[in-house]
């Protein structure tokens, strides 16, 4: 969203009329943030119950474009709104919108913390400042031994329990080196544990940047799977601090959302947040 | 009802004033990110000076927490999340942090603080953690939060947080009868919650609606008139944050905030502008000039 | 209610218009129903928060009457039926009506449990199987030292947790040596504890039955408070399995309800229920 | 939604005979005393021998557990509560407790039950409860039930329950669509809760509507549809005990059942009159002659 734009507070409105966002050109180019959308929508799969945290726009996008092909009996919990299998209409940039209540039916916050605490989803969308390689992640701060606190960030939020929530799938906006760090400094979401690794607990099954998907190898050490379109190996290997995993033969590009997908998340996403995401 | 039912609608300063100590033991406000935030109520409290010894930031805090640090007016944070979601991080809190040690921080989790909430509410002297959270950075950073007990089931051993009961909530609801029942017009994230578990709730609305219709509709209730100490009725009361089937947030006015927050000198002049030298809501709408006040004041049904 | 008396399912309606039971007469007798009904409004002040389990026609009068007297800002929480502030419009026979949802709020069941057992009321009603000298009260059953059970009852449900809901007010619709024993076979609810005595716990602080009015010591024992009209001092003794204390004067009659009082709780029960109940 | 969605909605047997395995290893069946318990549900499994190693019976079970327990299906009752409130004593229940050792029965209470679901659901391991139920005689009755730790924050010894996760719910909402959102049109007692917290619900309802009703008013959905495993449409499938906005118990017929099962062989025809013998609803509505079902069938909003 341009810095310029300059929404107005929404009058009372009844259910189905929702805040317009200023429309945008949905004939450009296929962004960055619908590949990544496209590539989360394929990890989905038909009837799981898929939940999102904050800053969601991505993974909302995604499970709602899979809803809308190949999983329609996925259910979506649309984060601190409550809202559950939200229509996305339209995708709104905060998890706690109005616009996520046009929907099935509304949780109280605790319920959805509840379920996914409790084992009831499939796949838990997560983030992080830092990622390492072995799929932790720091939602905290970072900081050097003696205390220092360098970056204040806001907090482990409802990280810990990724692992109770099924599939991760972890997903930052940027690629850089402070992102992708040998070992996160605090972790606020356990990436390969041992429980992981016998399968016992859930845990990262895919890492999407604007620059690659990546996963992590059964010995629980982050891999390339696929490189974006115009995206090349050494892009991304500059752009990560620590050693990645390479697959065995060379990466192959991450492909394209079909002409249907593209439609769809530019139908759901008329003001091109997904544009403007990444 | 009897006619000489007692109402708890009060105006704000009075609402403030009375029902929150000068040094109240713990705060928890309501909301989430950027939506349902008493703002108006946050703001009354700094403008009156009113301590805070722990604020717990759960599920996800954002300006009101954020506000409160950066006036220094909280001795300890318990933090969940503290952040403003697509927006960016916390201004203040960054800087309380990173630059000065003049606040204490325990590092804690969203669920667990949830839990210890409804430890506290249903009387349960601790809440019991899922497995998982001793493979996280919390438990080494924060040990005397998370303690240790002895499954008697299994031998186990479990991550526990003693139950937290918060002296003071502050939440909104869209609508209220002057007896507190409260409506929430669009989600109720996790303030039903809180009403029901905290010791004294102050309840901001929009709007106050007949004890009439509140009988009319019960189902639609969502705290009962029991919990609130008072109702206070302000004109976007939330704002910049949103209050769902009544307003948007204000994206132009948190960026305003993030921009000016940034270095301590526009924090306090922030702080002066639109929270310590308004004389009252109005005033405050006044400052905020980005909106057309008047477009949107139509009635929610 | 008598035993020929036949509803029949109530058809759809809208919250403001509810089941309607066969009128009674109301300008019958004073029944002990009444009195018990006005003796435990008498016991509530205004601000209370009045929670009350199965079965209780009579606190529920109790609260309404107080309410619309004496205690305008009582709230009622209404048992099984989650109804706050019921405005008993009719007085209906199970917790669980529909009549109670002409109410200001309606809370799951479980909400009222956890106000409950945290401490959030001020006032539990509770009955037993068998209520002994101290207080205590069995919901449980009744059985020898062997172990053999003699009588089933329904189980402890939320007695265990009167000492967390302040002032427990305790009333049986019958009183014999049966239901008022020396101790009784279980304690589902816990009477003249050591923390009752030092003030830190709530417990019983009266307790009606259709003889009389009785209290406890601060020492924990049984006392008679005022014995109802028409009921000798004899009766009581003869019905109680224990020695009861007596006042240091002879016992007063129970007041009746005052004409206002009674008008009232006609009012709220057309069926006349407070008459067939005791 | 997609038009190639997968529909929920089966009828009564092909729901109880798929999704019931034939011995269940817990049972919680929703309502409570005689209102919004799913006996067309609860009869259907009768119908078809369906075993419950453990049935738990609380906040107030009534009806559905009386029945289970004379019929013998049940090995192990974990009690809270087990009768007919105004209506008197669980005859069954009684028989089985008082008569004959056939049945084991672990005494609890409805509290200590609700905080053992609610920590199944949350994933706890198991649930603290407040102080107060070592003064009861409930934790030398069942020590395996209510076990000790010792709290962490301050030495103290607490009773702890162990989490409940049941197998099946079954669960009465007046509506739903079928997809499986439910909607509560009066109370709801314990059974939002049990839906989002068993391990599979099959959902009784008195009509379906449609998936646009419910987008249409998110707000009044009682249980989201992912929880549900079925939607099962009865006219009158609470019956005796009553639907809020549909009709009220049959009293009648509740006291011509506590009449009945006050003798094993009375249960027994009642059971077979009542139960075994319908072949279905309708057949067991015929049956039931006290009711003019036809004054009653109009539509509710």
């Amino acid at each position: 969203m341009s810095d310029d734009y300059k929404p107005v507070l929404r009058a009372g409105s009844d259910p189905l009329v929702f805040f317009k966002y200023p429309g945008a050109d949905s004939e450009g180019e296929v962004a960055r943030g619908h590949i990544m959308a496209a590539v989360m929508s394929h990890a989905l799969r038909d009837g799981d119950v898929v939940v999102m945290g904050a800053n969601s726009l991505i993974p909302l996008a995604a499970a709602r474009l899979a809803q809308l092909t190949h999983a329609p009996n996925l259910t979506i919990l649309a984060g601190a709104s409550g809202g559950v299998n939200t229509l996305v209409e339209p995708l709104a940039p905060s998890s706690g919108d109005y616009a996520n209540l046009i929907a099935e039916a509304v949780l109280d916050f605790p319920e959805v913390l509840m379920l996914q605490m409790g084992g009831r989803t499939d796949v838990f969308f997560a983030g992080g400042l830092q990622i390492d390689k072995q799929g932790n992640c720091n939602l905290a701060f970072t900081g050097n031994v003696s205390g220092q606190v360098t970056l204040r960030g806001p907090g482990s939020a409802g990280l810990p329990w990724a692992m109770r929530s099924g599939r991760a799938i972890v997903y930052v906006t940027s690629h850089t080196r402070k992102t992708f760090v040998e070992a996160v400094d605090f972790v606020s979401l356990p990436g390969a544990t041992a429980e992981w690794e016998q399968g016992s607990w859930g845990g990262p099954e895919m890492v999407v940047t604007p620059l690659c998907v990546m996963d992590l190898t059964k010995q629980g050490e982050m891999r390339l799977v696929s490189l974006h379109p115009g995206v090349t190996l050494e892009d991304v290997l500059e752009n990560t601090g620590f050693d990645l995993a390479l697959p065995e033969e060379a990466a192959p590009i991450t492909a394209l959302p079909s002409p249907e997908e593209l439609r769809i998340l530019r139908e759901l996403d008329p003001d091109a947040l997904l544009v403007a995401v990444v | 009802m009897a006619e000489n039912r007692t109402t708890k609608a009060l105006d704000i300063e009075t609402a403030v004033s009375t029902l929150v100590p000068d040094v109240t033991e713990s705060l928890w406000v309501g909301g989430m990110h950027m939506h349902n935030v008493p703002m108006a109520l946050v703001r009354e409290c700094i403008r009156q000076g009113k301590r805070f010894k722990t604020l717990y930031a759960a599920p996800s805090a954002s300006l009101a927490a954020d506000l409160l640090i950066g006036a220094g007016l909280v001795d300890h944070v318990v933090c969940g999340y503290i952040g403003f979601e697509h927006l960016g991080l916390a201004p203040a809190f960054r800087r309380a942090a990173e630059e000065d040690a003049s606040i204490q921080i325990t590092e804690a989790d969203s669920g667990s603080l949830v839990l210890a909430l409804q430890a506290g509410a249903w009387g349960q002297p601790f809440a019991v953690l899922p497995p998982g959270i001793e493979q996280t950075s919390l438990v080494k950073q924060s040990p005397s939060f998370y303690r240790q007990v002895e499954d008697p089931f299994n031998g186990t051993a479990r991550f526990v947080v003693e139950a937290v009961r918060p002296t003071l909530a502050l939440i909104h609801c869209q609508q209220a009868d002057q007896f507190g029942n409260g409506i929430f017009k669009g989600s109720r994230f996790a303030d039903r919650f809180l009403g029901l578990a905290a010791d004294r709730v102050i309840m901001q609305v929009e709007g106050l609606v007949d004890n009439g219709q509140v009988l009319k509709y019960p189902l639609q209730t969502g705290l009962p008139g029991f919990r609130a100490a008072a109702v206070v009725q302000v004109n976007f009361g939330c704002h910049p944050t949103s209050s769902h089937r009544y307003y948007n947030y204000d994206d132009v006015h948190l960026r305003l905030y993030l921009q000016a927050a940034a270095t301590e000198e526009g924090f306090r002049s922030y702080l002066d502008e639109y929270v310590l030298q308004p004389v009252d809501q109005e005033d405050y709408m006044r400052r905020v000039q980005n909106q057309d006040w008047g477009a949107i004041t139509g009635e929610v049904p």
